[in-house]
């Protein structure tokens, strides 16, 4: 085959499309790449419920351009995929933008494919910093973990935990998490008594827990992937009774999410977590946001990943509204731009394009309405990507 | 010349896709790298009769072999295919050591529970293999330093098809030779090829090292064509869809295993585009259907009918 | 010497005896039968020969050199083979690629990867004149279980012999086959090489009084005695204990 | 000295678990030669119906529990007789392909009525919390745990050796031609075994939910756990179900006191030298 023609062919296909029109009343398309079945198919629920949100406030047009979505299941992690399908979306749907992807190789798994046809993508989830740094086409309305960690340390150390056991999966990110959470402790003059890795395929967590207890430490931090394993331990914190013991359970919000919340039980009152968003964040915007969710499904809940996608379709919107299908001027109008979500103030950080956002420190308490929410206590604002490489 | 005819058949159809979904190569090189995968399984479960659940140990590191080969050493596919087909065989070897002396539901375990400790081991090796992350960094070389591995994916699909094509050859030539012949022995009855002086437990650990290289070969293709390797590749899931599309499509001849493959991916691709969410309904109809009407596989499905159609005259 | 020797060979498992002091011979050209009731040990002695299991104690040797310690292939290689008790073929295979099998294993080709198993000229000559040897040769491309039950036990031996056996033990070759067409059996073992050392162990004793020279008879895991069919029909303790009691 | 003691308190809760879901699986594929890859689903249906139940009918936890195991006993009758009495004969293969795409049908169903989300089953208040047991404290709901699989094994041993239901399970497991030419009739003790080990491991399912929480995908997230522990057990051994149970539970559970770095690794290693050293499982026949 000759390789000047495939190239040509790919230009043709992917890359210049329609970069020069600006007919009005065109369809931009937009790819969403996300798993909507297998284990982690709550995500795809997650976003495309944000979706609906966003399109019965916002309308399926901007600007005077239709916006149109193709949505690819991806699965679980699974690079090959996500490539393939992200492939045949800039090939054979010629998408203008990409949006989605959960899992950190998912995500850099296409970096390469999107430096090739400059689509501006719009991470929803993907948390690892590393990603960012390998396509400038890469903008991220999620948030990254040493984002969540790092804050809960200070708030920590200030509130009277003095010694803590990290407890975290042993993957990644969860290594990330520790080591952004105890290099902060420490520095402010907190103690690590012990680091438990936990495998990721952890069904019964009695152990790690009953080890911890062992050290009698002011409190665990944990972080787990949101899940049946977070789910799982938290239970075994909450049944093995060290809340009486003293000892907290602090972490990242991934193991009290929402949508595994109220099966917590009550128990679990008075665990500490860090997080970008609570469904009960008290503001105006996000108690529209929730109340159109319930509306249009009524079984619904908002979560981190309702966020990321509700933001994540502003993002897109703004860069069609400033762009149509020109995905660079797209670009320069958002990045930098900073507008109010249900979870507070965002600004696209230029340099990390990863939003900044205020960090909220929440307690389990029983809402209003009888039912479990992460009530926010504390705000740290502004917190960009500290762990975007510094080269 | 009659053997000669299905190749023809499978050229045939390549072209055509090639033409007919041009939009779609990606999806296509998928699917034929998945082929070779079947493949292997076809030689362990169709001819030999060795039933196994771990594929993705064969293939994983396949992979990681050639993706770490391409990161640190040459970034040229063709040396990457036999880095990744090697260490598959290498892998094979020394695992099917143990594990071929079993059977049955102890074997199926036992692959299952070598390819999750490779995945665990890769998880834990993150300076090596990027851990969770996954192993990025992998550019290629054009093939044969000539064609690049373009945008569209039409390079890759053609390196891929012509691997399937040697490998399909390649199984068929072994599957007609004298070893061939012991292993469809073996399949029937291993007492008596004992008892005909055949050293069974070595021909099996043969056998899953040549196995064991063509997952590799799999392996080490997905590596190139996508260009990152994460422990995925070692997942459970890998293992049992093979068996999946191979039970589907059929044993034992090598056909089956193609057809199983591109019936099932082509189904779950249609099915998820147009249901993302309830796909799986489709999938499970699919397989029961096949179950109980032609447990053979699909390619029992000619005689099947022609039996049908016997008996209504 | 030349044949097989065993040599005091024991076997038990746990305190169970199931082979006890036994002292065979089998020499080329010998036709000897192994009868005894059930659970004499017939098939304990046969794994013992074949390698199948190993024996408590004893001596079994081939050609003088000891074999105790060689496994069930190499015993093969050495020169003794055995037909099944119960037809064990390759089922799904033609007739022809059954008597390929032995054939090309004797020959040490099974680990040939390139060429295609049928074209080896010596094998293919060797499978035409097996297969017209057990008339069999009408029907070598059919897969074996389309054969009849008594043509399966021909292929069985077919087989056996392919292996250019110096020792053969034949396993009940008439177990499960119709009386009517037993009598290909016989005829077929009669038609057996002249230097091959022949045991047979058969319930039919029409059969063994047939085909036999010699007979060994096993009571318990030990031999009770041995000696031509005629002496052995005459014996009383053979009658009470055996002929009587399994036809009476 | 405590950490003994906790690693078995733990291991046995854990094991129990294993046990209640597993045994029904190890029992069915020991008689009926059948590989099951659906029974998690069974486990994964109690699980949800009694979430459903309490949820968003508003039953508490015991009825629903009770209501739920019923339900799917009733269910598990009609399938073994359509779906799985023509696979039977059918060889390993096509008996792997059916029961996966049963187990695939029961997510895609389940995730259709219920959703993808975890299934949270509230605990009644009296198995809320921790007892304090001296050298350490052990969640409640633990507890409830050891005592009903104690209860499941005492009642199994019950069943198998003093009924003639047992006798004749027994035999058919042993002998399974025998037993139809003696005029068992198999047809029946199959149906009868197949729906009390959908029991069992929707009990199962439902006492371990705090384990291992119930989604739509369970039953293949937790199918290879389920099969190492009948695979280690041997087929069709009662007790085999309940030593290799036990024995994992408190092997995994030494290791995530001890080197939790090497948690899955061990867990696996464990398997390979135990069924490296006993092909058959513990307590299977050779």
């Amino acid at each position: 085959m000759n390789k000047t023609n495939a190239w040509k062919l790919a230009l043709a296909t992917a890359v210049a499309v329609g970069a020069t029109q600006v007919a009005r009343a065109d369809t931009i398309k937009i790819g969403v790449v996300a798993p909507f079945s297998g284990p982690f198919a709550i995500y795809g629920t997650q976003f495309k419920n944000a979706m609906d949100v966003w399109e019965a406030q916002h309308g399926k047009s901007v600007a005077g351009h239709k916006v149109e979505f193709i949505f690819k299941d991806s699965g679980g992690p699974n690079p090959s995929a996500a490539r393939t399908a992200t492939q045949e979306l800039l090939i054979k749907d010629r998408v203008n933008y990409l949006a989605g992807y959960v899992f950190t190789p998912n995500a850099l798994a296409i970096a390469p494919l999107i430096n090739q046809s400059h689509t501006p993508t719009v991470i929803w989830n993907a948390a690892t910093s590393v990603i960012n740094a390998k396509s400038k086409y890469f903008l991220r309305t999620s948030m990254t973990l040493p984002q969540v960690s790092a804050p809960l340390a200070d708030w920590a150390y200030a509130n009277g935990i003095k010694t803590v056991v990290t407890a975290v999966t042993d993957y990644g990110p969860g290594i990330d998490a520790q080591k952004a959470f105890a290099k902060e402790f420490e520095a402010k003059g907190g103690k690590i008594l012990d680091d438990i890795r936990m495998p990721i395929k952890t069904t019964d967590f009695g152990p790690f827990i009953q080890r911890a207890k062992t050290d009698k430490p002011n409190a665990i931090f944990s972080f787990i992937p949101a899940g049946p394993p977070a789910f799982s331990f938290v239970k075994a914190y909450t049944d093995n009774g060290l809340k009486a013991d003293g000892i907290k359970l602090i972490g990242t919000g991934d193991i009290d999410d929402e949508t595994t919340l109220q099966g917590l039980g009550d128990a679990s009152i008075g665990i500490i977590t860090s997080q970008h968003y609570s469904q009960a964040h008290p503001s105006k915007m996000n108690q529209e946001f929730v109340a159109e969710l319930k509306k249009l499904h009524p079984d619904a809940v908002a979560n981190f990943a309702s966020v990321g996608a509700y933001d994540g379709m502003h993002v897109l919107y703004r860069m069609i509204e400033a762009g149509g299908k020109d995905g660079a001027k797209g670009m320069k109008a958002v990045i930098g731009s900073s507008w109010e979500s249900p979870r507070g103030p965002l600004t696209l950080d230029p340099k990390t394009r990863t939003v900044t956002q205020n960090m909220y420190i929440r307690e389990i308490t029983k809402g209003p309405d009888g039912k479990l929410e992460n009530k926010e206590i504390e705000t740290i604002k502004n917190v960009p990507d500290v762990g975007y490489p510094t080269k | 010349m009659k053997s000669l005819l299905p190749f023809a058949l499978m050229a045939l159809v390549a072209v055509v896709a090639f033409y007919a979904f041009p939009y779609n190569l990606a999806f296509l090189t998928r699917v034929v790298i998945t082929m070779i995968l079947v493949l292997s399984l076809d030689l362990l479960i169709g001819v030999t009769g060795i039933d196994t659940l771990g594929q993705a140990a064969l293939y994983g590191t396949g992979a990681y072999a050639a993706g770490l080969f391409a990161v640190h050493v040459w970034a040229d596919p063709v040396a990457g295919l036999l880095v990744g087909g090697l260490a598959g065989a290498v892998v094979a070897f020394v695992s099917g050591l143990l594990l071929m002396r079993t059977h049955g539901l102890t074997l199926l375990m036992l692959t299952i529970a070598v390819a999750e400790v490779f995945q665990e081991l890769a998880n834990k090796l993150d300076w090596l293999t990027g851990g969770a992350d996954g192993l990025g960094g992998i550019t290629m070389n054009p093939v044969f330093g000539t064609w690049q591995f373009d945008f569209i994916g039409q390079t890759g699909y053609i390196y891929a098809v012509c691997v399937l094509f040697i490998v399909t050859a390649i199984l068929k030539v072994v599957i007609g030779s004298p070893f061939g012949l012991s292993l469809r022995g073996i399949k029937d009855s291993p007492a008596r090829m004992r008892a005909i002086g055949t050293p069974v437990g070595r021909r099996r650990v043969a056998v899953y090292t040549l196995a064991g290289a063509v997952a590799g070969i799999a392996g080490a293709l997905a590596a190139q064509s996508t260009a990152l390797v994460s422990l995925s590749v070692y997942d459970f899931q890998v293992s049992a869809e093979a068996m999946i599309m191979l039970i589907l499509g059929g044993t034992g001849r090598l056909w089956g295993a193609l057809i199983g493959t591109a019936v099932f991916m082509a189904v779950h691709e249609v099915a998820a585009s147009v249901d993302p969410f309830n796909w799986l309904f489709i999938i499970g109809f699919l397989v029961l259907a096949v179950v109980y009407a032609v447990p053979r596989g699909l390619i029992g499905l000619p005689e099947e009918i022609r039996r049908m159609v016997g008996r209504l005259k | 010497m030349t044949g097989l020797e065993v040599i005091g060979l024991n076997k038990a498992f746990g305190g169970l005896t199931v082979a006890r002091d036994i002292n065979i011979t089998l020499a080329p050209g010998d036709r000897k039968a192994l009868i005894g009731p059930n659970g004499a040990g017939k098939s304990t002695f046969t794994n013992l020969i074949t390698g199948i299991l190993e024996p408590t104690s004893g001596e079994i040797r081939l050609d003088g050199r000891d074999i105790g310690k060689l496994s069930e292939a190499q015993r093969v290689k050495a020169g003794i083979a055995k037909t099944f008790q119960i037809t064990n073929l390759f089922k799904s295979l033609t007739v022809r690629d059954n008597l390929r099998l032995p054939l090309l294993e004797r020959r040490g080709l099974t680990g040939r990867l390139i060429r295609r198993s049928d074209r080896e000229g010596g094998v293919e000559d060797e499978v035409e004149s097996l297969l017209s040897q057990f008339r069999l040769s009408d029907m070598g491309d059919r897969p074996v279980e389309r054969l009849a039950y008594g043509q399966q036990r021909l292929v069985e031996m077919a087989m056996t012999l392919a292996l250019k056996p110096r020792i053969l033990i034949l396993d009940e070759p008439a177990a499960g086959v119709p009386s009517s067409e037993s009598p290909l059996i016989a005829e077929a073992i009669s038609g057996l090489p002249q230097d091959l050392a022949v045991l047979v162990i058969e319930h039919d004793m029409a059969l063994v009084f047939k085909v036999a020279r010699r007979i060994v008879v096993l009571v318990s895991g030990a031999i009770l005695t041995e000696g031509t069919p005629e002496e052995i029909a005459a014996d009383a303790r053979v009658r009470d204990l055996y002929l009587g009691a399994s036809h009476g | 000295m405590n950490l003994i003691l906790s690693i078995i308190t733990d291991g046995v809760a854990f094991g129990m678990i294993l046990f209640m879901i597993s045994v029904g699986l190890s029992v069915t594929m020991g008689l009926m030669r059948v590989v099951n890859l659906a029974h998690g689903g069974f486990a994964m249906l109690g699980g949800a119906l009694t979430h459903w139940a309490m949820m968003q009918m508003g039953i508490p936890f015991l009825p629903s529990a009770v209501l739920a195991i019923l339900a799917v006993v009733v269910l598990s009758v009609p399938m073994e007789r359509v779906l799985y009495r023509p696979i039977y004969k059918m060889g390993e293969l096509p008996q792997v392909l059916a029961t996966i795409g049963i187990t695939f049908i029961m997510i895609a169903a389940i995730s259709f009525w219920l959703g993808a989300t975890l299934m949270p089953i509230p605990l009644p208040a009296v198995m809320q919390g921790s007892v304090d047991l001296g050298f350490r404290t052990l969640p409640t709901q633990r507890i409830y745990v050891v005592v009903v699989g104690l209860i499941v094994i005492g009642g199994l041993f019950f069943l198998t050796e003093r009924t003639r239901f047992g006798i004749r399970l027994r035999a058919a497991v042993d002998h399974p031609g025998t037993a139809s030419c003696l005029g068992i009739d198999t047809s029946r003790i199959f149906s009868l075994t197949f729906a009390l080990g959908a029991g069992l491991a929707a009990l199962g399912g439902i006492m371990g939910a705090e384990l291992l929480p119930i989604d739509a995908y369970y039953p293949l997230r937790y199918m290879v756990l389920f099969l190492t522990v009948v695979a280690v057990g041997g087929l069709g051994s009662i007790t085999g179900s309940f030593l290799a149970a036990m024995a994992l539970g408190i092997l995994d559970t030494a290791a995530r006191y001890q080197f939790p770095e090497f948690g899955t690794i061990f867990f696996y290693v464990a398997m390979i030298v135990i069924l490296g050293l006993r092909p058959q499982g513990l307590l299977g026949k050779a």
